[in-house]
């Protein structure tokens, strides 16, 4: 499927660039007129995979979060939010509702379930280690077979 | 995040002031437990009618009150979430621990 | 000087992504508290440096942009904006007031100017053939020498 | 960018919406000129209290309605910018052509 605009953003695992991050997308996934609730899911599940990099994946260190926004020419967004951080050894688990690794930080265990919830599509790909990426698919208006707009 | 603090009949009534994600949740939580260590009081209100945006770290900022105020057996209260926040609120399944009104 | 945030953004030589590339200087540089005349001028000296990518640089062709931004220690914002065009054959030449290669398309040549008036330092490197880089700085808070806030 | 065009005592009034930037400006061009060619007015107001935002794509963008006016002896005035866009109008220099209200 072709691709209609791309952008690809660096940044540091610092909890003010959260904001940012939710910004630099909503900007960007703009261009193609969402509706305000289509654009308030995206903001959410950005938010979600870029503050797990910083809470999860770079624990106690600054490291680099990247995200790549795809337009397509169908109205589909592709997302991903890539770290280099500790990486997840067991993804399924860390997908299940609730489950989270920092209790005591008031973490809920709820980010995936928050993404899956609102984007159509979520796929995590994780190597101790090495890092872990999420990728989200939101269709922005429905397909043919789907109905009307 | 900005935060008013105000305190009737024995509640302490805390309006949240802009974007409840991780960074805002952490940049509050120090304040609202001083506060509610030293008034000690049997309700706790957190007023979201001045929160545009909530992500899951809003769930655990709520839950963590939540269990602050259970300790000593006061309740808590969620009040004036407006759209996407209503939504996030709705699917954390916080309203088994807090009411939501 | 000290680093404190930085952010790498690349995207498509797009006339779309004029406004995107202001929008996220803004949002990132915002997390300094900079006054909304200053924010201003940022959005526009990027904005005349992203629309110099797009007309000129990549003129007929869909290339990509880079825009670097580092918010230093001491308030100073450091924004790169290159791209891999056709380069700049006189700088200098280029950089004079009303001076411009494309005066059919209502180009003013006065992008450089507004850049230079609104920020406290521009440097351009261009090489022909290869591409141009334009590093702008913008102090937010005045040095102690250049009095209060 | 949006177009709101209307006439008044044969002046082409023309409110523009949003950001004038090169995309902006490319877009609104077209449309423009082809009225001023069919309305054939003796000036055109460009009214700017909707603009939010203008580079220097905006000073081409007034020069060359200035340009096309003037050639059959029209008149161009920049009416209502404000704040950030009106420190870029006086920046441009337009104002040895054009009328700034
Ligand atoms: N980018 C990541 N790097 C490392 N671990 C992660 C990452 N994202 C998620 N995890 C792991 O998955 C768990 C569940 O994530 P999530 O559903 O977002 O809940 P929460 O962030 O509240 O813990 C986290 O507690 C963590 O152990
Ligand atoms: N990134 C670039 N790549 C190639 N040429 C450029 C670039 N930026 C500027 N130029 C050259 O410098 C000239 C002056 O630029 P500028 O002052 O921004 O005015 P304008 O864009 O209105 O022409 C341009 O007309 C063009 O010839």
């Amino acid at each position: 499927m072709k691709i209609v605009n791309e952008m690809r953003l660096t940044f540091l695992s610092k909890s003010s660039n959260e904001s940012f991050a939710r910004m630099t997308a909503s900007a960007f996934v703009a261009q193609c007129d969402p509706t305000i609730d289509k654009l308030a899911d995206i903001k959410t599940a950005v938010s979600e995979a870029v503050t797990n990099c910083i809470v999860h994946a770079y624990r106690g260190t600054t490291g680099k979060i990247t995200m790549v926004i795809k337009l397509m020419a169908d109205y589909r967004v592709v997302i991903s939010i890539r770290d280099r951080g500790c990486g997840i050894p067991d993804v399924h688990q860390a997908m299940e509702p609730c489950y989270t690794s920092a209790p005591s930080e008031e973490r809920s265990g709820m980010g995936f379930t928050v993404m899956e919830t609102f984007m159509d599509k979520v796929t995590v790909r994780s190597k101790e280690g090495k890092g872990t990426s999420v990728t989200m698919v939101k269709r922005l208006i429905p397909t043919a077979a789907g109905g009307a707009k | 995040m900005r935060l008013k603090m105000d305190k009737r009949d024995g509640c302490l009534v805390v309006g949240l002031l802009g974007e409840l994600d991780h960074h805002g949740a952490t940049e509050l939580r120090e304040t609202v437990d001083a506060e509610i260590e030293s008034a000690g009081p049997s309700c706790l209100v957190l007023d979201f009618s001045g929160v545009d945006f909530m992500d899951s770290s809003g769930f655990g900022f709520v839950m963590g009150r939540y269990k602050k105020m259970h300790r000593t057996g006061g309740a808590v209260t969620v009040r004036g979430a407006r759209g996407h926040v209503k939504k996030m609120l709705e699917l954390s399944g916080a309203g088994k621990y807090v009411t939501i009104e």
